[in-house]
């Protein structure tokens, strides 16, 4: 097992799409969505039950290298400033295949 | 009228409606989970799409395309005057992006009308649904014109092309549902019409029904955000439909629709998008907050005209037709 | 009554129950995912409560007034004999849940002993779907009464006031549905009832088909779980069905019911909740497991009604009545 | 056979499925989100297994029982021949697979081909219902036998048994409910099977124009998988199909079936496995790719034979029937 | 990026509502809620299968601040205790926006 | 509260059965899944939509002692060599009720 930093991002669905394009520009190796999550912020109780899916949250996974998290950040947060939502990184171990 | 109201309130799909959002008032925990509604709201589109479809093809003609060319002109200039008179409360992104709501339409609105009619027993042809396709889009490109008014170029990083943005509208599933079920309603065989009426009518005013249900809860879910919103957004969430009307009402009476179209063109004007149009502007006009323009759509328009704005509008067409 | 019995075993909606089981048992991947268990007992509810209104509107009478107050009462007083009997194997609070569990009802063994009545074409009137909508609550409340039965006040910090259960229980959401659609059907024009009839009538017995794929399925998995409550509970859960269904019988037999009515009204005394019921238990009596009493409600009491329950109790009431 | 293809075409099942391969190439953002596909899904197996079984009652004869057992036997031995053919271009595990997915058949294809039949007008009879549910594993069985040939019984580890790959092919969910399905339908009293009509009946083509909308999408999502797969296994994907239809057909002429029997036949034969051998193969054969097996049979064979193989087949029948 | 304390609770569906109410009474500025996960633990298989809900799990994820978290598990643990169910607390980074 | 390590797992629905029958030999006290989630890796998009269920991963979180956790990953490993998904592991606290 090695280290990783784990990432989790929680945000409108609709912004997600952007996130995962970000990511991806970054080299990232993989992600897990959860499309649909009910929460609450700053905006207020979000539960994803209008048909326009405006009030929707969704639920995001990845790993990166601990040397790579610098930038990762750096792309992520104009995002979340400009949309809400969060993004917590965790200290974990990756058990390599 | 009255009377009207009442045949309109006890229309089993407006009572659900009724219903669901009682359920939210007294806190119960009924609940319809996603995909429920979004299966509700797909069917509806398709059955919507392909029926009309099949009256097209019947009933298609020069008339009818005048009056599609004419609800589209509409539905791209009436942004301009809302967004003028919003301009006096709201930002220059919101205005453009409520009143781009506030022009294009509710498919759902438009589908409770039909109902209506057919309760009353009142007739209409199945050209309207075009309508519903094609007042959507022209509503959203205004709106995005006058989000960007006097913007300069390189500001909109986060923004979108025009092309982009028709893209966008065109390509949203629910336009492209109704869309495309129209065509196939169009071209499918009468006998396969007809092997598709169990589903595209027989359980059609079920469905519709539980999908309301599903929407009073949504609606009445929004109510404490429409108290923070204040007085005079909802007051030009109630005002906003009801100018609309009269204008359809006008110009219905001016391309000589027949009564039951009459309706459906004045519900479409009146209505606003709470699907196609919110998940536009979230796209092209990030710095919009949904919690405006979503908000009052269906936490006040929507209501209102299912409930009393669409026997209203027809009792005035009753006194004028 | 062995016709009877293959009557309903060769129905449908009961051989898909068992294909449910089958799937279980043999370890098959069959599997109807949330939320679609859902949809279709939302369906169920609503159309049977809205059925229920149309023929109610029509068939009202003094006689059915008074039923439904008996049955009302019954619901009410019929938790102490069980609780009586169950505290010889049970704590007080499970004894208290599981005595309010089987004398509240079951809806969807009710609409699996209409859907039989039709099937062997015997008639019954709509205001027993009323019945099912008020024998569900006065045992809840019962049940409370019971759980708390000399205790001082200020223990129950984890429980709730009876003002509270009852909100919690006319708030449920399975019975505002069928409350909300019985209302409906009462208040809908008869045109629009006729409208509703393909979703409410057309698709009902397969829709149920599917639902009891599903419960059977659910019903299997709690073999296991059953396992480990011990024979002496089993028991219980098939005894008091049993002589739930012999004093409905009787009270059936007094008020004169018609006989398909009286096995309905059976079935709802022989029934045991799963939904309404479990879940005020769960918020008002946290101390009581619901592995003792949903698992026997679901894995043995439905069951047994649902395949041999319904045509014993309509062959008792053939030689009665 | 222009004709054809173009009835074919213009059945709106066909046009949804084209309508959503159309929204996945415009990107749109249409979605059908689970569970819908699977309710869908579920809902085609039970109406096609129960109207099957309702016609088999009617209908069962010796010649069919032996077109079955023919149908079954053809299903074991054809793995044999494209496994030879597919070794020129995969290794063993992948071979094998492909040449099971390919000799089993599709649920979905059957269906679109009955309703071919239906909208131009030409009878079939129940039984081959019975075929779609006998040809589905003997071509996992014997494609289980080629993944293993020359293996030494050590290695196998990750594999399964023959008992217990027959087990898990039986009780596979979609293959339990048609062939469940097909005996309720048997058993079910004919006043029975009249009230579950509307359910498997009526709305069957609505929900079948569904499913296949999203199956448009689904199919069409394959696409870059595809390009990645290369040329000749597109080609095998096509290929094979005509070559096993041609295979049918000559089977069908022998064994004198009614050219509405011998289309739903030689569908069967043409169509490959998306749903039972890939989720068999995946357990059983766990050294193959569903990347390719999956890929070739959703993103390929299916789109092919439901949009122009259909109507091709059935116009090769009618010049030799 | 500031540390902060990743907390996640999963237990009954029904329980959760008290959860949700209990920690906004200690102030978390948001959390995110997935309403039915399949779960075993020491009261066996709950798949949220049953009609009332009884077997059902929900699975929220919230932040808090490292002085925080005594108050927090001080409220949830009786809630727990009673009902079942896991809080699982790990040091993260927030990235703020 | 005490030392715990957090264990999820994201692969294939059909091997996630697997994982669970090794987890349950190798004593865990129990796990929470989510049946269906999104994802992207080695072997590209993974969405769950095909009817056969082979595009469709399953998300899993397990908890196990420190000095388990050597003999859970010489389980697990195997299982996504041969079939891909990720395992991290990440140090928690267990708030024991
Ligand atoms: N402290 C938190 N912990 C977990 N989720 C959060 C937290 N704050 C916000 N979220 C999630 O992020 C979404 C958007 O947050 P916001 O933009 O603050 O409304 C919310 O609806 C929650 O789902
Ligand atoms: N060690 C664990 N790891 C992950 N989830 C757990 C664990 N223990 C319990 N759970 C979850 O918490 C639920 C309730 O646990 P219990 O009350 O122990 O039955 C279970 O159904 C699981 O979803
Ligand atoms: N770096 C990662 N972060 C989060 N999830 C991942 C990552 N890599 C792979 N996955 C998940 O594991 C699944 C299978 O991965 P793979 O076998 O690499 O295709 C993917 O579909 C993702 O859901
Ligand atoms: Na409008
Ligand atoms: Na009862
Ligand atoms: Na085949």
């Amino acid at each position: 097992m090695r280290p990783i930093k784990r990432v989790e991002i929680i945000t409108d669905s609709v912004e997600m799409t952007h996130v995962i394009r970000v990511l991806e520009q970054q080299g990232v190796s993989g992600y897990t969505l959860i499309d649909s999550v009910v929460g609450r912020g700053e905006r207020g109780m979000r539960r994803g039950d209008d048909p326009s899916g405006a009030f929707q949250n969704s639920y995001l996974i990845t790993t990166c290298e601990p040397e790579q998290i610098e930038a990762l950040v750096a792309v992520i947060r104009p995002i979340l400033q400009r949309r809400g939502g969060i993004c917590l990184v965790t200290d974990s171990w990756w058990l390599r295949h | 009228m009255p009377e009207l109201v009442i045949a309109n309130l006890f229309n089993p799909p407006v009572l659900f409606f009724l219903l669901g959002a009682l359920a939210v008032t007294v806190r119960s925990d009924l609940d319809l989970p996603q995909p429920i509604p979004r299966l509700l709201s797909l069917y509806l589109l398709l059955a919507i799409g392909f029926k009309g479809g099949v009256v097209l093809r019947q009933s298609a003609n020069e008339q009818a395309l005048w009056a599609l060319a004419i609800a589209s002109a509409l539905s791209a200039v009436m942004p301009l005057y809302m967004f003028w008179l919003l301009r006096r409360k709201l930002d220059q992104p919101n205005a453009a992006a409520l009143a781009a709501t506030y022009a294009s339409v509710s498919a759902v609105t438009f589908i409770t009308a039909s109902a209506f009619l057919d309760q009353i027993g009142h007739g209409y042809s199945g050209f309207m649904v075009a309508g519903l396709a094609l007042m959507e889009w022209p509503a959203i490109i205004t709106g995005l014109f006058l989000a960007r008014l006097g913007e300069r170029p390189s500001q909109n990083a986060a923004g979108m092309s025009i092309a982009k943005l028709l893209h966008e509208s065109l390509t949203n599933g629910s336009v492209l549902l109704l869309l495309g079920s129209l065509a196939i309603g169009l071209l499918a065989a009468p006998r396969a019409a007809e092997t598709l009426k169990p589903f595209t009518e027989g359980i059609f005013y079920g469905a519709l029904s539980l999908f309301l249900l599903d929407m009073g809860m949504v609606a009445a879910r929004r109510a404490d955000v429409l108290r923070r919103l204040g007085l005079s957004l909802v007051a030009f969430a109630i005002g906003l439909p009801l100018v609309n009307a009269a204008i359809g009402l006008i110009v219905a009476r001016l391309i000589s629709l027949t009564s039951g179209d009459a309706l459906l063109f004045v519900v479409l004007c009146a209505s606003a998008s709470y699907i196609a149009a919110p998940a536009a502007m979230r796209h092209a006009v990030p710095e919009a907050d949904p919690a405006i323009y979503v908000t009052l759509a269906l936490g006040v328009t929507f209501p209102l005209n299912v409930t009393v704005g669409i026997p209203l509008y027809m009792s005035a067409i009753q006194s004028l037709w």
